[in-house]
């Protein structure tokens, strides 16, 4: 079953000056939940303002809802909610006001924009604390009062611009579960851009990966996940021991502190490995088929492109002269 | 009234007075309380060497704890000690101290060269030293490139490993992060995880806070946690799991057939329940996780079972945070 | 990478890794009663009771139709087309009423019995509905209900009409923008203090005395005080009101982000700005004009003023209210652009004062040293006073003056602060690069 | 590995720590809008002053015929003080020196306009006289010794000046009848209008204007801001003691405020030296002037930051803390035009560096408050101007912007004396800021 498309661009390209934020950018988001990713400076946030029609493009042409973001830019605007990165809310104001005033701001009238604002705010879960001030909400409750303002007026997509940043766990998995009924119960899409792979994961079922200012991967989370499949062990005691009899009967093993991933070429590995663990004495506290995750897709796909987690050796490479200078000689300091 | 032209970072209330032997952090009953509210109440803590990840749930007292390690805040009672020292009124420790807060304001009108050179300069460098190092801690979090751009253009994640970077320009000792991976990208967030375990590997010592217990998990097992501005427990995670014996450990196994497991399961001291939850999995209740798993390898490969998953599903953070905080901290 | 860290269950492989508990360390506080309950619930946040009110009351007519609602209570299946009502949690409504009134047997109270009675007297249909769609999954907790939304949004008049009312409004009531007290206070002190002229007139028809009258009815020289003159207006009450007004009215958006709110909005900068212009406009409208129209109609009112004087004196009062208009939008338009490039509200507030009292003070100097009038040119306060005394017809202060250059300089002033304010307006971000 | 680090000398020293703090104040400071806003303010308000200046110096002063005898009353072709000189008859049209023989040409009437200038020895002090009778009216052969000596100091044609030491003052100056009575009011003129103009602009435009509101604007949020946008942390987790980081954001501030003083007043300074009136084409003797305003606006703008700097420090609103400080100056700088020697005035800051400039002026111009009695006397009442006062234009300004040092000491240890109060002071709120700072709990 094909679904409908929501966002659609052509050959979109950004340029600030010499500085190309968007270069050529073919996408087709379709409705549903969908993942903004991409490392830091990879022209998501001007993706974000072109689509809402508040940068115009370079070059190049999109759709979004059926409306043109170079020309109806006021009209995607008042069929999308927009949940900002950054604060955006007057903190002297009552949660319920702000949010019934979102709502005014896009032409509801006052009395339905206030039982809207109502809706909304029982829906993201402060309905006790509507009447407070914003100033004294705690991080995720001004993230929920910031989702309740880009819902008010049941928009067909929402964007949300890192919504589960710097909140507690409690507040995330709140986020997270309020996304995923906007979803799956309200029928909305969503896009959704953040770092947090997890949420992603999620949330979303495609994602679309941007890196300098080019498409790097779009497509279902599953489709993309490389099917390399290991088994993972969590070892407690005599991890080393275990590692040196698993590599004697040539597993292929990749160790990190307590935690190893054995390649999984035999059907008869998991025997194997108790059977090491058993003659080596070492206590296998977890051991699971591990599935790659959407980080690990993230970081093979900017390994492709050139990029790769550093160490501290990078770190350490050249001489460092902040040893000399950074304390008292009597404290290890002064000279290195 | 000169300026501290030694550059030894003297102490203004009290001489420098090191302790090598001194743990590097060291709290003594630290109570913080800032009028009725009680921030913080009778810490006591010791670490030296190795990462320390600090948890609890917003307003636990983590960024109060931070704050008095930097000496912003003046504990109400108790004492606290970096490398012996007070650092109250006192800069002289901070030589030795790299610190990421948690604000995301930065300097906006500054290039992040400039911003890490700065703080290099003010930790006692010269001008060409504090470059060449800027140049070195820029170019490891994979900022060489647009080190020369404005901070106000970066973004969330960019601005964050620039504090990084700032943190580790003097090669601290003891590097104290508050929230370090907020925003960053997948590629920064691993970068920085590794490093902060690296760093902790070569001894030094490394407080990290997070929200996402994930993150901590895959940087350390070591942690204390906080709440309401008490501390809960600290230590190895899985010890403290284990010490919690009121709570049964559950284990949970894959295989074909649970009934025969079962069987010879059963016989171990340790176990005192089993369950069966679906047809391919076997549950088992104990008080001793240690007694249990020493045989278990043993015990399934010597009666030829297949066994396909083990699983601890409450001996994450997660289950040991949620237990120790009554649910408020899920 | 120290890769000996040997059979030691610690993780940590530095003799220092562990932690070290002193003396005092804290027992390992177990919690007494452990609940293993599914701790991950964010139910009890979320309220499954939906009061009623709250139900759209749009079509209320199809919410009876009992046969929507069984397709609609499938939980996962995402609905295909929008429902123009949404029956889900009017149906989850009288699952819950049902439930309560199962369970609440121990209440002896009349308000429990009438509740009882209620729910027994209407129940019956709402129990067969039960019947009917019970089937389904009559166990289902809804955690959040996702409320659809099927209004129309009213076009652009509406969203600016907003952004006005939200600004007029906050200096009445609660729950628009909040100006700060001081302000509220001070805006209420000068309009009374603007009524002084009214309350005299009327104090001078009580007394009958005509001297008092000739010195505060209605004439040539009193209504032009009343926009522009008399010593505590022009220094100490409009451009203090104006300064308060101004104050954070877009800085603050600025500095909160707010400014978010209004661009991720179908709203344009030309509407942000102009409405934003026309509440800062209007309030001081409310203490200027309307004083002023209070006071001329306190004057007909109480001398009983016919035709003949309203005829000869109105283009006095239009030219004062002339006076006052131009007042209200040159000091908008400073204020705002000062405004508009900076992030507090002390800044603008403390910077148009600056402005017009920094100018004056300048011009006084310059004229007693070197015996030169610029104050005409300089000031925007004698600007429109210069450009006022022409309108109203009173004694011009700089009479060797044209006052076309007074009104020159306030249209080039106002065209520069346009200009900022338009050219910073424009460059507000809504994300953040 | 690496080489022992060098010995550090004082600079390489202060290219670390307070050298950082002070380089990034400055680069701080020249990134925000609004120090270039205050600035260019600053600029504006100083130069637009300067234009009228240099405007009034261009301008001719219309010379005033103070006595009346350059008009022809009988109309005869002679003015009436030619005929005074040769003793025919003003009011006769019949009797006038065309009559002599040999006849004498009638003057032209502009010859009798500022015909008897002031010929005062401005050095002189105490009791003593001066002036000289330049038309030679006053020594008109036919008068009588009494009518030569109005004065009664058996000295004919001449003008008492008399100082009081208690007053500190010259009293009206004591004149002969038609001694000096003509001046030349372009040239009194000039000459005041400038002085007045320096005093006026070094002290309320350099001391009060830029001295308090550059420091009230510009150094109230130097640690203010930074504890606000809580960028203060990054500071504060490094090896450098509050106090330190105090002094190098107020080194910072002066890093970009004294630049700008000593170029404005230098560029002021010279735009005067050429304007001004005088007989060389620049006018050296100023400068010694513009060293003073530019001293002393230095001296104030420190001891102001400090002030200010501390004041927000302690608290969040510190420029309401401000304000009234400014306002408090202000009063002070009032007063110091009329009582200099006020005692209040020596706990204000502007009292003191006004000092500094009234103590240069009495350096640079040695007999100010005769030449303003000079100008206040105007040539005596003969032929008073519309208003009845013999006032020389420029008398009044100069006479209120002029006041003496107040001190009592000689001008060179006044300004000696100020100095160090203003420097102590600074010291002094140095030590109580830091020690906010220090003491200031920041989250």
């Amino acid at each position: 079953m094909e679904r409908e498309r929501i966002i659609q661009t052509q050959g979109l390209s950004k340029f600030y000056g010499p500085h190309m934020a968007l270069e050529n950018l073919n996408l087709d988001i379709k409705k549903g939940a969908t993942g903004l990713l991409g490392p830091n400076g990879a022209g998501k946030s001007t993706f974000l303002k072109t689509i809402l029609g508040l940068i115009q493009a370079t070059s190049g042409e999109g759709t979004v809802l059926g409306h043109d973001i170079r020309t109806e830019g006021a009209a995607i605007r008042s069929r999308i909610g927009y949940m900002p990165e950054y604060d955006a809310l007057n903190p002297d104001m009552d949660a319920i006001n702000q949010v019934r005033y979102s709502g005014e701001l896009l032409g509801m009238n006052p009395i339905v924009a206030l039982q809207r604002a109502h809706a909304s705010l029982q829906y993201v879960g402060l309905g006790e604390q509507r009447y407070r001030e914003i100033k004294s909400f705690s991080t995720g409750m001004k993230q929920a009062t910031k989702l309740a303002c880009a819902i008010i007026h049941d928009p067909e997509l929402i964007i949300a611009d890192e919504p589960s940043n710097g909140l507690d766990s409690t507040a995330r998995e709140f986020m997270i579960d309020t996304l995923i009924n906007t979803v799956k119960q309200g029928d909305r899409s969503v896009l959704m851009a953040s770092h947090l792979m997890d949420d992603v994961e999620r949330v979303c079922d495609e994602i679309v990966l941007l890196h300098k200012g080019k498409l790097a991967a779009q497509g279902r989370i599953e489709d993309l996940k490389a099917i390399d499949r290991e088994i993972e062990i969590h070892v407690w005691g005599g991890a080393s021991k275990l590692e040196a009899a698993m590599i004697k009967r040539g597993m292929r093993v990749r160790r990190e502190g307590r935690v190893m991933r054995i390649a999984h070429e035999s059907e008869e590995l998991t025997s194997e490995i108790l059977l090491c663990a058993s003659q080596v004495g070492a206590q296998i506290r977890r051991m699971h088929e591990y599935e790659a995750s959407l980080e690990d897709l993230f970081l093979v796909i900017m390994e492709n492109l050139g990029y790769d987690v550093k160490s501290s050796e990078d770190l350490f490479k050249h001489p460092i002269h902040a040893r000399k200078v950074d304390a008292p000689g009597h404290m290890g300091g002064g000279a290195s | 009234m000169m300026p501290d032209l030694q550059q030894v970072g003297e102490g203004e209330t009290q001489q420098w007075a090191p302790n090598i032997t001194a743990p590097v952090v060291l709290l003594e009953n630290v109570s913080k309380s800032y009028g009725k509210i009680h921030a913080l109440s009778e810490i006591t803590l010791a670490l030296s060497g190795g990462v320390t990840g600090i948890l609890g749930s917003n307003g636990a007292g983590k960024s109060t704890l931070f704050n008095l390690l930097m000496g912003k805040l003046k504990p109400s009672s108790g004492s606290i000690k970096l490398f012996g020292t007070d650092p109250w009124k006192n800069p002289a420790p901070y030589a030795r101290v790299g610190f990421v807060p948690e604000h995301e304001k930065m300097h906006d009108w500054m290039t992040a060269h400039g911003f890490v050179s700065l703080f290099a300069r003010l930790n006692g460098l010269t001008r060409e030293e504090a470059k060449s190092e800027a140049d070195r801690v820029l170019n490891f979090v994979g900022l060489s490139d647009v080190a020369h751009k404005q901070l106000g253009r970066y973004s969330k994640g960019m601005r964050q490993r620039v504090k990084i970077a700032h943190a580790l320009v003097n090669d601290p000792e003891l590097i104290v992060l508050d929230e370090p991976l907020q925003g960053c990208d997948p590629l920064a967030r691993t970068t920085i995880m590794n490093v902060i375990r690296e760093l902790g590997k070569m001894g030094r010592t490394v407080l990290v806070s997070s929200h996402i217990l994930h993150e901590i998990e895959r940087i350390t097992e070591q942690i204390v946690i906080l709440h309401n501005g008490r501390l809960l427990a600290l230590g190895n995670l899985h010890s403290i799991r284990e010490k919690m014996d009121n709570i049964p450990h559950t284990i949970s196994i894959g295989c074909e057939n649970p009934k025969e497991l079962a069987k010879d399961i059963i016989n171990n001291d340790a176990v005192y329940g089993i369950s069966f939850p679906s047809g391919d999995r076997l549950q088992i209740q104990t008080h001793n996780l240690n007694a249990v798993h020493r045989e278990l390898p043993a015990l399934i490969v010597a009666n030829g079972h297949k066994v396909s998953s083990i699983d601890n599903p409450d001996d994450d953070l997660e289950s040991i945070l949620n237990y120790l905080t009554g649910g408020l901290a899920r | 990478m120290s890769e000996d860290e040997e059979n030691s269950p610690q993780p940590q492989p530095q003799p220092l890794a562990q932690p070290q508990p002193i003396a005092a360390a804290p027992q390992l506080p177990i919690p007494t009663t452990p609940q293993p309950v599914q701790p991950v619930q964010p139910v009890q946040q979320m309220q499954p009771v939906q009061p009623v009110q709250q139900i759209q009351p749009v079509q209320p007519v199809q919410q009876i139709q009992p046969v929507q609602p069984v397709q609609q209570i499938q939980p996962v299946q995402p609905v295909q087309q929008i429902q123009p009502v949404q029956p889900v949690q009017q149906i989850h409504q009288v699952a819950t009423d049902d439930v309560q009134m199962a369970t609440a047997e121990t209440p002896v109270t009349g308000q429990g019995r009438m509740d009882t009675a209620w729910g027994s007297s209407e129940g019956d249909e709402d129990i067969s509905e039960m019947a009917s769609i019970g089937q389904t999954d009559s166990g289902e907790i809804f955690k959040q209900n996702y409320e659809p939304w099927r209004g129309e949004l009213n076009p652009r008049w509406m969203r600016n009409w907003a952004i006005l009312r939200h600004h007029i409004l906050g200096i009445f009531k609660k729950g628009h923008r909040p100006w700060g007290v001081p302000t509220r206070i001070f805006l209420v002190l000068v309009f009374f203090a603007s009524l002084s002229d009214a309350a005299l007139t009327l104090l001078s028809s009580l007394i009958g005395d005509s001297e008092f009258h000739s010195m505060w009815g209605v004439n040539r020289d009193n209504l032009y005080g009343h926009v522009l003159g008399f010593f505590p207006r022009n220094v100490m009450y409009y451009p203090i009101v104006a300064a308060l007004l101004v104050g954070g009215v877009i800085s603050e958006d600025r500095l909160h982000g707010t400014s978010a709110l209004y661009f991720s909005r179908p709203i344009n900068r030309f509407d942000y700005i102009g409405m934003k212009y026309a509440s800062v406009a209007f309030i001081q409208a409310i203490i200027i004009i309307l004083t002023l129209f209070l006071y001329y109609l306190t004057e007909i009112m109480v001398y009983g003023r016919g035709w003949a004087w309203i005829v000869d004196t109105f283009p006095i009062f239009l030219g004062a209210l002339m006076g006052g208009i131009l007042l209200i939008i040159t000091y908008t338009s400073i204020g705002l652009a000062l405004s508009s490039v900076s992030k507090g509200k002390f800044f603008p507030g403390i910077g148009l004062l600056a402005i017009i009292l920094g100018t004056k003070t300048l011009a006084i100097i310059v004229k007693n040293l070197f015996d030169r009038e610029i104050l005409y040119l300089l000031s925007p306060y004698d600007c429109l006073a210069h450009v006022g005394q022409t309108l109203v017809r009173t004694q011009p202060t700089y009479d060797q003056y044209s006052w076309t250059w007074s009104l020159a300089s306030l249209i080039v002033m106002n065209a520069i602060a346009l200009y900022v304010l338009s050219s910073r307006v424009s460059s507000m971000e809504v994300t953040r690069e | 590995m690496m080489s022992p680090p060098k010995k550090d000398n004082v600079f390489r020293a202060l290219d670390r720590k307070l050298g950082a703090v002070a380089e990034f104040t400055m680069r701080q400071y020249r990134t925000k809008l609004s120090t270039w806003v205050i600035l260019g303010v600053g600029f504006i308000a100083i130069f637009i002053v300067v234009l009228f200046y240099v405007d009034s110096m261009q301008q001719e002063i219309e010379a005033i015929d103070n006595d009346g005898d350059s008009a022809d009353w009988d109309g005869d072709g002679y003015p009436t003080g030619q005929e005074r000189i040769y003793g025919t008859d003003p009011n006769n049209p019949d009797s006038h020196p065309g009559t002599f023989t040999p006849p004498i040409a009638p003057d032209a009437p502009e010859k009798w306009i500022n015909e008897d200038d002031f010929d005062w020895d401005l050095s002189a002090r105490g009791d003593t006289t001066a002036g000289y009778d330049d038309d030679g009216d006053c020594r008109l052969a036919d008068s009588t010794q009494s009518q030569k000596d109005n004065n009664r100091n058996n000295v004919e044609c001449d003008i008492v000046l008399d100082y009081n030491e208690m007053r500190g003052e010259w009293s009206e100056p004591n004149s002969d009848k038609l001694v000096d009575e003509d001046p030349d009011e372009e040239k009194y003129a000039k000459e005041a209008i400038h002085r007045a103009f320096l005093l006026a602009i070094g002290k309320m435009g350099f001391v009060f204007l830029l001295g308090i509101f550059l420091p009230l604007f510009l150094a109230t949020g130097l640690i203010r801001e930074e504890m606000d946008n809580s960028t203060i942390h990054f500071m504060l987790a490094k090896p450098i003691a509050r106090r330190d980081i105090f002094l190098g954001r107020i080194v910072g501030y002066l890093g970009i405020v004294w630049p700008y003083i000593i170029g404005m007043g230098t560029i002021v300074g010279i735009i005067s030296g050429f304007a001004g009136p005088g007989d060389g084409f620049f006018r050296f003797a100023d400068l010694g002037m513009w060293m003073a305003i530019i001293f002393a606006t230095m001296l104030a703008t420190l001891v102001y930051g400090m002030l200010f700097c501390a004041l927000g420090t302690l608290w969040k609103r510190g420029i309401i803390l401000a304000l009234p400080f400014a306002a408090w100056e202000l009063g002070m700088a009032i007063l110091s035009f009329g009582a200099p020697s006020a005692s209040i005035l020596r706990f204000s800051v502007i009292g003191w560096s006004l000092n500094i400039i009234d103590a240069a002026s009495l350096v640079v111009w040695p007999n100010m408050g005769l030449f303003i009695s000079m100008g206040m006397w105007g040539g005596g009442a003969y032929n008073s101007d519309f208003w009845g006062g013999t006032q020389l234009e420029g008398a009044a300004a100069l006479n209120a912007f002029a006041s003496d040092t107040g001190l009592g000491i000689s001008p060179i240890a006044t300004i000696v004396v100020s100095t160090l109060v203003l420097l102590f002071q600074a010291a002094v709120l140095w030590l109580v800021g830091s020690a906010i700072f220090k003491g200031k709990e920041i989250e």
